[in-house]
């Protein structure tokens, strides 16, 4: 079986820094580093930046595959014709380093996105290609954050799915086990790594079971039955003229979020030149669905929330067989009124 | 402090403040009383959230909805930013602190809301708590005025002492530096903006649709979060906010990646009090001091 | 190489900007830094256009506007006195030099006035050296 | 460097430039691919449409109005939008004449279903701007190869004034033809005009279309939508024999942007066409 190829090496934490400066030999390496507002995912730049003394980060990972600003084409205004050129992606191997694993979830529920249909979104994928993650367990001696609740979405505190590495702290060492054969060859490649004892490999098998049981606050939900709910509710204008109450429009949930993925296409030019580029855009600013015809279907504030919320427990299990959230908390812990996707959630559940 | 607190001991002189299980009482009965004798069709005051820690802006448009309202150290949302959600002489309660109370004197100069559509529950306070690092605002990094300035009901007992003699003591270590150490700075704090917005959302006074910044023709800057589009965007801003800005701190609480935007808006308010001699949103009466002149207006503040 | 500064004049229609052609008429000299745009008024001036100026390069931005109570629509140059004071501070605090941003009332018929202002800026921003601070590098 | 990339426009020139109504602000684009491979690769159907991109402006998805039978160029009919919201692309194209070179992105989104029209009398009803991809859709029904498989084909089309209708010399032929009904109307007449007046719904209740063994595909401002869909009801139609074309705004065209999301739809990949029947089970937010 595969499962005995699997290799568990490990590190003192202390030495995280050296296996930074291993990997940084080997290409780029995202990892988190502590940061004013908290911790938020970096290109490292001095190995002894990286941190893993971390809750979760204020922003999402999920810019390493989607960056806020994606470059397509560059042009230059000229007469008589504009020339235009694509911009190339430039590639090098990605090590993404210390990912929760709410956060590794979003990745597989963005690929079902952006490889969706016929049409596969080549920079995402070019970048998801190149990328190696590690995935990091929550630590289960400590309570979960309040805002958290990705117990509800099916997801454990030490879940390896999407990792290509997991590791599990133990004390003063960092367990490394090898998910994918991606990852196994890595862990082959990184000799300062020390070799493991049936001791640690008992740790890690138990601290997996043991993630099993850490439950952030929950709630038995159905896939089916939220996207079944959340349609009959669309247009209970009451509950989301409630729920939408306090909320500002702005747009730090969607920026936050490892599973929002709307995008605006702008051309931005300065002295003649200038280049087409995505940047992230959100369903919550007034001007998301403004039509040239000056129509705009949704004009009000809890058009846009319910937007989002059906967009992620309804519209995305309609279309793609997932809800699109993972519980990470992100949007709960940045909110500046405090709303809370959680009790929309449960509270819709109830109507 | 006679109240109850869920964050441990409160360092300054907050003794004599009206607790905030007094005030919450005192809010939640006028709010039934007001909404029962059909007085206002709105109460905006705090709901329950999450937690104690995480109060939400909240709207009782029923008698039974006053259950749910709650006020504590958490509750630092200024509720002025939801007066011109609702139509035009819908009569309104609504719950200001100190600083808020000057956000609706403003609103009113500007001519967006009508005072006689407003019951004003006043609330004096001097120990309100960052949510996210459950640190004091005070003067620091507000105007840190306690009591309300205009109010129909005031549900404590005003407070008088401060802890931070003036709200520009916070401005004289930028205010010191040179230009190029004051250009590196702020060339740091804007680069990180990632443009979610959230200090125009939040800010009670910026209420223009559509905002400059979203209008494409002219297009003032790109969408991209990039430091000239940065610069145009949060410059812009505090010229906009010039003379109306009462620094009640909202902004710099809302932003995700921590931009100490108060400072630049102290900054700005105590140029317009030194040069127009006015402090924003203190007097239904003013006008604010960018839509005003004088004749004889000084040129030295052009020097 | 030597620094030419680059300088952005705005002029308002009825009074700096006659005065200048007036310095024009009479052959006064002044530098060739400037370019000028026309507008009717001071208090047209938006204060982005001076933020976008600075973004696209201007060494300095010279204001011209009538002198107060002599506007031609009554009270426009005694708003923008107010709103340019304002932008000048903030400005300043983001750490461009206040100098950079000149604010001058001249008449229509003070065309040695506006030569004199515009001999005397320019000198102004050579010495201050070329603004790096808000300009896009291309 | 990424092959296919669906983000990357081609290139075509402006071959011919139309103005179609007396208000200067819609005109006819008519394009020709500058690469022959291009032009190979981009097979579509009527109704599809494609994003037209002015660099340094933007891309602004636009309903093809010539029909995929006509061979060596594509049309594109463009309203210069800028009442309420200033239309960057659009007045930028309109600023354009033959020679100019733009990109175009495309065919994007799905397309009249032609098959399931096959044997079927068609009812196209349009109203003023919204006529382009019911055109392409008319002209591919009369190509004398497509003809025999579609049944009869009644066309009610209606602007507000005769200076606003579309493609005047080609109403005129239709009307001309025998395979073809063709019912022109506009709401106000002027002098020279000497055909119908009267609104839309009401034109559709006069010539009164039999259901049998029909589909009507309808397009047009929300307004007539609104008033001549209870017609149809009236008449027999099924939500799901009447077809219409949804807008919504969009960006990538390709279902990642997320913007012309309804429901569990991408408007741009899933529509725009839609029958009534489908649309009812989206929420409505559109």
């Amino acid at each position: 079986m595969i499962e005995e190829r699997l290799v568990l090496k490990k590190t003192a934490i202390e030495k995280i820094n050296e296996l930074a400066a291993a990997l940084m030999e080997m290409g780029t390496l995202i990892a988190p580093v502590q940061e004013a507002v908290g911790a938020n995912f970096k290109t490292i730049e001095n190995p002894q930046e990286v941190s893993l003394d971390f809750y979760n980060t204020v922003l999402s990972p999920k810019f390493v595959f989607f960056p806020q600003t994606e470059n397509f084409l560059s042009y230059q205004i000229a007469k008589p014709f504009t020339n235009a050129e694509p911009v190339e992606l430039a590639i090098t191997p990605v090590f993404l380093f210390g990912v929760r694993p709410c956060d590794t979830r979003s990745f597989a529920i963005l690929d079902r996105h952006f490889e969706a249909s016929s049409i596969v979104d080549p920079y995402w994928r070019k970048r998801r290609e190149n990328a190696t993650i590690f995935g990091y367990a929550f630590a289960l001696d400590t309570p979960p954050d309040n805002a958290d609740f990705y117990s509800m979405l099916g997801i454990h505190a030490a879940d390896t799915e999407g990792s290509d590495i997991f590791m599990v702290r133990n004390d003063g060492e960092l367990l490394l086990k090898s998910i994918t054969s991606k990852g196994e060859q890595l862990l082959s490649e990184l000799t300062l790594l020390q070799e493991t004892s049936s001791d640690d490999e008992n740790y890690y098998t138990e601290y997996l079971a043991r993630g099993r049981e850490y439950k952030t606050r929950t709630l038995c939900l159905e896939q089916e039955t939220a996207a079944g709910k959340f349609e009959e509710i669309f247009y209970n204008n009451d509950f989301w003229g409630k729920t939408a109450s306090a909320c500002l429009s702005c747009g730090i949930c969607t920026f936050v979020c490892p599973t929002c993925y709307c995008f605006d296409i702008c051309d931005e030019t300065m002295f003649k030149k200038g280049t087409r580029r995505r940047v992230w855009d959100s369903c919550m600013f007034t001007d998301f669905t403004l039509e040239a015809s000056g129509h705009n279907p949704r004009t009000n504030v809890f058009q846009r929330l319910r937007q989002k919320v059906c967009h992620k427990y309804s519209y995305s299990p309609r279309k793609y067989d997932v809800i699109s959230c993972v519980g990470c908390g992100r949007c709960v812990r940045s909110c500046p009124v405090n709303i809370d996707i959680y009790s929309i959630v449960s509270s819709a559940l109830k109507i | 402090m006679n109240g109850k607190s869920c964050c441990g001991d409160i360092e300054t002189a907050g003794d004599k403040m009206t607790g905030f299980h007094e005030i919450e009482e005192r809010l939640k009965s006028e709010a039934f009383r007001l909404l029962q004798a059909g007085e206002v069709s709105v109460v905006l005051a705090y709901g329950k959230g999450t937690d104690e820690r995480h109060p939400v802006p909240f709207a009782a448009l029923t008698t039974a909805d006053v259950e749910n309202i709650v006020f504590n150290e958490h509750c630092t949302h200024n509720m002025a930013r939801y007066l011109l959600r609702y139509p035009s002489g819908t009569k309104i309660a609504v719950a200001l602190k100190g600083v808020d109370s000057r956000a609706v004197v403003v609103l009113i100069q500007e001519g967006k809301i009508n005072r006689d559509n407003l019951v004003i529950l006043g609330i004096p306070t001097n120990s309100m708590r960052n949510q996210q690092n459950g640190q004091i605002i005070d003067a620091r990094t507000t105007c840190g005025i306690a009591n309300p300035v205009l109010f129909d009901i005031l549900l404590g007992e005003e407070v008088h002492e401060a802890t931070v003699a003036s709200p520009y003591d916070v401005l004289a270590p930028y205010e010191a530096m040179d230009e190029d150490a004051r250009w590196n700075f702020w060339k740091t704090e804007l680069d990180r903006c990632i443009r979610c917005y959230a200090c125009r959302k939040a800010c009670p006074m910026c209420y223009c649709d559509p905002c400059f910044i979203d209008v494409t023709k002219p297009r003032w800057a790109n969408k991209s979060p990039q430091l000239a589009g940065n610069l145009m965007y949060h410059l812009t801003r505090f010229q906009h906010l010039a003379g109306r800005c009462v620094d009640c701190g909202e902004c710099s609480r809302v932003c995700p990646v921590a931009i100490p935007l108060y400072l630049f808006h102290k900054k700005v308010a105590k140029d317009c009090e030194e040069m127009f001699q006015q402090t924003a949103g203190m007097r239904i009466e003013d006008k604010p001091v960018i839509v005003d002149f004088r004749v004889e207006d000084s040129d030295k503040i052009l020097e | 190489m030597d620094f030419e500064p680059k300088i952005l004049g705005i002029a308002c229609n009825w009074c700096t900007y006659t005065g200048a052609d007036l310095a024009g008429t009479t052959r006064l000299k002044y530098p060739q830094n400037l370019r000028v745009i026309r507008v009717m008024c001071t208090s047209r001036i938006n204060p982005s256009f001076i933020i976008r100026a600075f973004q696209l390069g201007a060494d300095g931005v010279l204001i011209g506007g009538c002198h107060p109570g002599d506007c031609h629509y009554n009270t426009g140059n005694l708003y923008a006195r107010r709103r340019l004071a304002v932008t000048k501070k903030i400005l300043n605090f983001a750490g461009l030099e206040a100098k950079r941003l000149r604010v001058e009332w001249i008449s229509a018929s003070e065309g040695n006035k506006f030569a004199e202002v515009v001999r005397e800026f320019t000198a102004q921003i050579r010495n201050l050296g070329p603004q790096t601070k808000f300009k896009i590098s291309p | 460097m990424i092959a296919n990339n669906p983000y990357m426009p081609v290139l075509v020139e402006i071959a011919d430039v139309i103005n179609e109504v007396d208000t200067n602000d819609i005109k006819t684009f008519r394009l020709i691919f500058l690469n022959r491979e291009d032009e190979a690769k981009f097979v579509y159907r009527p109704g599809q449409f494609a994003e037209l991109s002015i660099y340094g402006k933007g891309e602004s998805p636009i309903g093809i109005a010539s029909s995929p039978t006509q061979q060596g160029y594509l049309e594109f009919t463009v309203q210069r939008a800028g009442s309420l919201v200033p239309g960057l692309v659009t007045g930028a194209l309109h600023d354009l004449g033959a020679g100019a070179r733009i990109g175009i992105r495309g065919p994007l989104g799905n397309s009249w279903p032609v098959e399931q029209l096959e044997n079927k009398n068609i009812v196209v009803v349009g109203g003023g701007f919204a006529f382009t991809t019911l055109r392409s859709l008319i002209n591919y029904m009369l190509d004398e190869k497509n003809r025999s498989r579609f049944g009869q084909i009644t066309v009610i089309y209606g602007a507000r004034s005769p200076g606003l209708l579309l493609y005047k010399e080609e109403l005129t032929a239709w009307e001309k033809r025998g395979d073809i009904n063709t019912v022109i109307t506009v709401d106000k007449g002027n002098e020279s005009w000497q055909g119908r007046e009267g609104f839309v719904p009401s034109v559709c209740k006069e010539v009164a279309p039999s259901p049998d063994n029909a589909v009507a595909v309808i397009c047009g401002p929300p307004i007539m939508i609104k008033f001549t869909l209870p017609v149809f009801f009236d008449l027999g139609f099924s939500r799901q024999n009447i077809l219409t074309s949804l807008e919504m705004r969009m960006k990538c065209g390709i279902g990642k942007c997320g913007r012309c999301n309804v429901g569990s739809k991408y408007v741009c990949t899933d529509g725009p066409v839609f029958s009534l029947a489908e649309l009812d089970d989206l929420p409505h937010d559109f």
